[in-house]
């Protein structure tokens, strides 16, 4: 029993000593899956050096990470999206500012089954697919097989963009949701008649890419660092970094990074294209 | 004809007992196969030094599991302690303290029962909503842990109500009828009595908080958090919701498989080995006290 | 002035009125037989003695119980202090899963007494009474739960003993236990006798008149017949009690 | 000396925090109860609209209240004239904040930004709709009270009963800025994948429980039995991450699907992982039957099998249903596995075992992180898990009541 009675002595020695620091010393990233390899890395090399703050990765989906950032839950929100119209008056009707860093970009990825031999496909043709009114890879230059079209979850930036731009804001159909985009990668490679939409840094052999175009005639793209930076792939985005202004100081280490040719080339070597403000080598 | 009859019943019983045993070696088969499955492609992972010792890297795909480790390790001490210390008194005063017959004390018992029986997922609605929010802990292992600690608080004062109820009467009556007030009865006679088996319950709550991962969602997990935690008002990473994330939220899963195999294999044979220990405290416990 | 004195005592468990208006008074250091039918009130009026039946629920006690002169259920009297001065043995064997020594030790722990040279004193002392010292002086460290049920009844005694009690409540002691056993108890029932006031309830009518000085016969809850235990078992002035004692009963 | 004494100090300490704890936990254990209904509850009684919002047409628009359905309906399109629910021939245009850019492109008023035509912090929205609302009289508008122009009436809104969010057909809580909350596809998901799950928990459990304490040798029993028992302990994610490797791929073959996550992976999942603690506790309820009554079976001649058939089960046959209402306890509400393995689907299906659902429990851990605290989405999340506890609740007493059925025997 004496033993016992330690034990309680021990969990309130614990929560007194440990308890001194009311704060947690880490910065919390919160948000976008999109960003998540990235902000990984990010997490990863700062955690090497002992000097430099430690970071704490969540995930969860854009919207999480921007309203995280509102309630002050979270120090950065990494976002695949810009910040909406209704966040900002949330943000104004707290009376805070928000800062944003555009890290790096995405190029959104037509991901399909190796075996698929459609090759490339037109937004609109996306659209009707995403909307349920094409249902056979034939209408669309494929097997008479039936189209399978995977969402992902609606917190997510990818598909507050894919919705935006390749939908027009209008709704999808009943399609299946992924939580996830790794998970979603796995899916496609394991269904012969599937799509879906992915961030190029989450692509891998086991999936094979569409050539996108705008409209017909055009020539289509298919999604790299290079064409994106280039400009001639159409479903391109920003990837951001948003704070709280006030914060700033505080999270210098992080910003001053990932904004540096040394970070620049970190987001590069995760997958994506870098941003050229803060990459001039790109520019040559 | 009589014989036949007899016949004709031990054919069937052959049928049904060959059923029976196919479905049986069908259910443990499958249920082997499992823990061989992961065992198999665990052990290489697991095998390698550095997956104990070092943080996950190469976005999840690399390194080793030790900040989820500590982070399970944390979450579990210090919860168990926080339930244990409520839990085991609140256990005894309902067994031998709280008055039998009152309203409150069946419906306590009710909740208690049921709140045995809650989904996990409820309590970390529960603690979000308490601990994160409302008492501004924030994601947190105090939040974390308080909310497991209240996960399994009902379990705790159950085994120990139980354990407590299982004393003999005898016992009890002898003690008292010494001269020794109920507080020396329940001190000397009882808990050393009841002890082996409130540990029991113990370690088996221990396995259950160490393999949560809903009431932590939302409480305490970071799915990367490459630093040690400091200060109970940090995230940690967690060893079931790693596997989650590695599963889920990896960017790329196939190359995080045997991280994942390697992570499921650490979070069963950690309960495997706390499911063993609590079956020896039983049986050590059986032979000790062979109580009437 | 006698050891034990019950005046008018009546005991309800709730509507059930259990002993009915019972009077009697035990000398010091002299035995006393408690028979009777099953349910007939004499284990409940054993346990006023002590208080044991304090801890059960529903229960009313009117009237008077003197303890050396003093009413132990008067408003401030302790109910643990009483039992520690009366001691009690159970029908069934209840050794504490301890080893034999911390068995008959508890009673001294529990006092606070901290002198281990006198609680070892003690301990000895008490085996020696209970006449277990020569079976058990080698293996004081062992469990109780590894005695016989015979010798754990006499370690119970012998537990009762080391508080140094006046008085030794006994309810149906021998009842479990085979006759050898039974037949060692009542030997010590007859050494003790000098020291303590013992009352014991049994079922046994033959233990009775081998070791008690005074028989009560209890029917119904009422105490039909005290007397010298010779008396009762020659002569019994009721015929109840002689229809119990000779078999008749019932 | 017999007089009473004061406590001893450490005693009376030790007693003091046992009856603190005691008192204490009484207390916790009916809070959470209570606490999770009042943050539960507070979904209904509440306007569906998110905080802050008002809805608002013409002031000389007829309409003055609108029930729930109308106000989804209007806003999904599927009402297009104001004359289908009683009003003026009007077109229905909706006008929120999240669709506020886009019309205002589609009417040609602006080209970039909304900002240049309504100032930065908006403060010239409110006259902007003043003067919209005169172009177009069937504007419905969906905005704070500040921006809501003079020219505008309120309208009234219903309250979200408890009826629509028990019968509504309709998940979408995220949805802005009129969401739906019925739980209807989220209950029949949980019931779908535990009624699949306790089919096979039935047809696997008792059978191997029946086969250890009967039929097979002592030995065996004690090594399968020791280690079905310590598989009891796995935690679900390892049985989710074993499901997600493993059995999804192969549905997903065995039956030519699109995704193999569905609610028969869900419910073969949750069957394995309840398993254990069936075949467990059932094994234990067939042994209590008394020696003497299989005996006297045996004894009139009767073979092995139907003495177990016409004695052994139906002695224990309330301890075998209370073992099975255990395991269906811990299926309804298990989440990770769950969550791993069935799709997360939030769309009403039928008695289809090879769809994608998503049960009550997953939808709280999938939601949870997004839904803003204190909002709409976040007290209906709150809502579901009343649901769950309640379900879990009644799963249990009628466990209980079986116990006690079986003492009264």
């Amino acid at each position: 029993m004496k033993l016992y009675y330690c034990a309680f002595e021990l969990v309130i020695f614990l929560i007194i000593v440990l308890g001194c620091q009311p704060q947690s010393r880490y910065i919390k990233i919160k948000g976008s899956e999109t960003v998540l390899p990235i902000s990984l890395k990010l997490a990863e090399e700062f955690g090497k050096v002992p000097r430099l703050p430690g970071i704490s990765v969540t995930a969860g989906g854009s919207g999480v990470g921007i309203a995280a950032l509102l309630e002050k839950n979270a120090d950065i929100a990494m976002s695949s999206r810009e910040i909406k119209f209704e966040e900002k008056l949330k943000f104004k009707d707290r009376k805070v500012a928000y800062c944003e860093k555009i890290i790096g970009y995405d190029a959104l990825a037509i991901v399909t089954h190796p075996s698929n031999p459609v090759d490339s496909i037109s937004l609109r043709q996306l659209k009707l697919i995403f909307q349920d009114s094409i249902q056979y890879w034939s209408e669309v230059g494929g097997h008479k097989q039936k189209i399978v079209a995977f969402n992902r979850e609606s917190s997510s930036g990818t598909y507050e963009f894919f919705k935006n731009v390749v939908l027009k804001k209008q709704k999808f159909g009943k399609l299946e949701t992924v939580g996830a985009n790794g998970e979603l990668v796995e899916k496609i490679a394991a269904n012969p008649r599937s799509i879906g939409y992915v961030g190029i840094a989450y692509l891998n052999p086991k999936v094979k890419t569409l050539k996108v175009y705008e409209r017909a005639g055009e020539p289509a793209a298919a999604p790299t660092i290079e064409n994106t930076m280039k400009g001639i792939y159409p479903l391109v985005r920003p990837l951001y970094f948003y704070y709280l202004c006030e914060r700033e100081k505080e999270l210098a280490p992080v910003l001053d990074f990932i904004t540096s040719i040394k970070g620049q080339e970190m987001v590069k070597s995760v997958g994506y294209p870098p941003n050229k403000q803060y990459y001039p080598i790109a520019n040559k | 004809m009589h014989n036949d009859t007899l016949q004709r019943n031990y054919l069937y019983q052959r049928i049904v007992f060959l059923i029976l045993k196919v479905v049986t070696i069908f259910v443990v088969g499958v249920l082997f196969f499992v823990l061989f499955y992961i065992f198999s492609k665990g052990i290489g992972t697991v095998l390698r030094g550095s997956f104990w010792i070092e943080i996950p890297k190469d976005g999840l795909s690399g390194g080793g599991i030790l900040p989820a480790i500590v982070g399970t390790t944390l979450l579990t001490l210090l919860s168990i302690l926080l339930s244990s210390a409520v839990g085991i008194p609140a256990g005894i005063f309902m067994a031998e303290y709280a008055p039998k017959k009152s309203i409150l004390k069946v419906l306590v018992d009710i909740m208690t029962n049921n709140l045995a029986g809650i989904p996990s997922i409820v309590f970390g609605l529960f603690g979000m909503s308490l601990f994160v929010i409302q008492l501004n802990f924030g994601d947190s292992i105090l939040a974390g842990s308080l909310t497991l600690a209240i996960m399994v608080l009902p379990v705790i004062i159950r085994t120990t109500e139980q354990a407590v109820k299982a004393v003999p009467d005898e016992l009890r009556l002898a003690s008292i009828g010494m001269g020794a007030t109920k507080f020396q009865t329940i001190w000397r006679i009882i808990l050393p009595v009841s002890f082996p088996r409130i540990i029991t319950g113990i370690i088996l709550s221990i396995g259950r908080v160490a393999g949560e991962t809903a009431p932590i969602l939302f409480t305490v997990a970071a799915l990367y958090l490459p630093q040690l935690p400091r200060s109970i008002f940090d995230q940690v990473m967690a060893l079931p919701y790693h596997l989650y994330v590695l599963c889920v939220s990896s960017p790329d899963p196939q190359k995080s498989l045997p991280q994942a195999f390697g992570t499921a294999l650490v979070l069963l044979l950690m309960v495997l080995v706390l499911n063993l220990i609590a079956t020896y405290i039983r049986n050590q416990y059986k032979r000790k006290y062979k109580l009437k | 002035m006698f050891k034990l004195e019950a005046i008018d005592v009546n005991v309800y468990y709730g509507d059930k009125h259990a002993i009915k208006n019972v009077s009697m008074a035990i000398p010091r250091n002299s035995v006393v037989a408690l028979i009777g039918p099953s349910g007939c009130g004499k284990s409940t009026f054993l346990r006023l003695f002590n208080r044991m039946n304090d801890l059960i629920e529903g229960i009313r006690i009117e009237g008077k119980v003197l303890l050396d002169g003093i009413d132990i259920y008067s408003k401030d009297i302790d109910p643990v202090e009483v039992r520690k001065r009366v001691g009690m043995v159970f029908q069934k064997p209840t050794p504490f899963p301890k080893s034999i020594f911390e068995n008959v030790a508890y009673g001294l722990r529990i006092n606070n007494v901290k002198n281990e040279r006198y609680i070892k004193e003690q301990v000895e002392k008490a085996l020696h009474q209970a006449a277990l010292w020569e079976e058990v002086h080698k293996d004081l460290k062992k469990s109780a739960l590894a005695l016989s049920g015979g010798q754990q009844q006499r370690l119970c005694i012998a537990r009762a003993l080391a508080v140094e009690p006046s008085v030794l409540l006994m309810d149906e002691p021998t009842s479990a236990l085979d006759p050898i056993s039974t037949a060692k108890i009542e030997q010590l029932i007859g050494q003790l006798k000098n020291n303590y006031t013992i009352v014991i309830v049994t079922h046994n009518m033959h233990q009775a008149g081998r070791v008690s000085d005074k028989t009560g016969f209890f029917n119904m809850g009422v105490l039909v017949e005290y007397e010298n235990t010779k008396k009762i078992f020659t002569h019994p002035s009721h015929r109840e009690t002689e229809n119990y004692i000779t078999g008749r009963f019932g | 000396m017999l007089y009473r004494r004061s406590s001893q100090l450490p005693s009376f300490f030790w007693e003091a925090f046992i009856k603190t704890c005691g008192w204490s936990s009484s207390v916790i254990v009916i809070i959470i109860v209570l606490f999770l209904f009042k943050e539960g509850s507070a979904l209904f009684g509440q306007k569906p609209l998110e905080k802050g919002l008002i809805a608002a047409v013409h002031i000389q628009n007829p309409i003055s209240r609108l029930s729930q359905r109308q106000l989804e309906q209007l806003v999904q399109g599927k009402i297009s004239n104001w004359k289908e629910i009683g009003g003026r021939d009007e077109k229905v245009e909706v006008l929120s904040l999240n669709n506020l850019e886009k019309k205002l492109k589609e009417w040609k008023l602006v080209s970039s930004a909304p900002e240049e035509l309504l100032g930065g912090e908006l403060e010239k929205l409110s006259s902007f709709l003043d003067s919209l609302l005169s172009q177009k009289p069937g504007l419905l508008i969906i905005l704070q009270q500040k921006y809501i122009p003079q020219s505008a009436k309120p309208i009234e809104l219903e309250d979200i009963t408890l009826w629509h969010f028990l019968a509504g057909t309709e998940w979408e809580p995220a949805e802005s800025p009129v969401p739906s909350f019925g739980v209807l596809p989220l209950l029949w998901g949980s019931l779908l994948v535990t009624i699949g799950a306790t089919f096979f928990a039935l047809l696997l459990g008792p059978p191997v429980a029946i086969y250890l304490a009967e039929i097979a040798p002592v030995k065996v029993k004690s090594i399968i039995k020791t280690m079905i028992e310590l598989l009891a302990g796995i935690p679900s994610v390892v049985f989710g991450f074993i499901g997600l490797v493993v059995l999804v791929p192969s549905i997903q073959q065995w039956f030519n699907l699109d995704s193999g996550s569905t609610a028969l992976a869900g419910s073969f999942l949750l069957a394995i992982i309840a398993l254990p603690t069936i075949i467990s506790v059932t094994e234990d309820a067939i042994s209590d039957t008394p020696r003497a009554l299989k005996e006297a079976s045996l004894a009139l001649g009767a073979t092995h099998w139907q003495t177990i058939y016409r004695v052994v089960i139906p002695y224990s046959a309330t301890g075998i249903i209370a073992a099975v209402l255990l395991g269906v306890g811990r299926i309804v509400g298990e989440t990770m596995a769950v969550l791993m393995v069935t799709g997360n689907n939030p769309q009403l299906v039928g008695l289809d075992f090879l769809s994608s659902v998503r049960t009550m429990s997953a939808a709280i851990a999938a939601e949870m992180g997004e839904a803003p605290q204190g909002g709409l989405h976040y007290k209906s999340l709150f809502a579901v898990g009343c649901i769950l506890f309640m379900l879990t609740f009644f799963i249990n007493f009628l466990g209980e009541l079986l116990k006690y059925f079986k003492k009264l025997q």
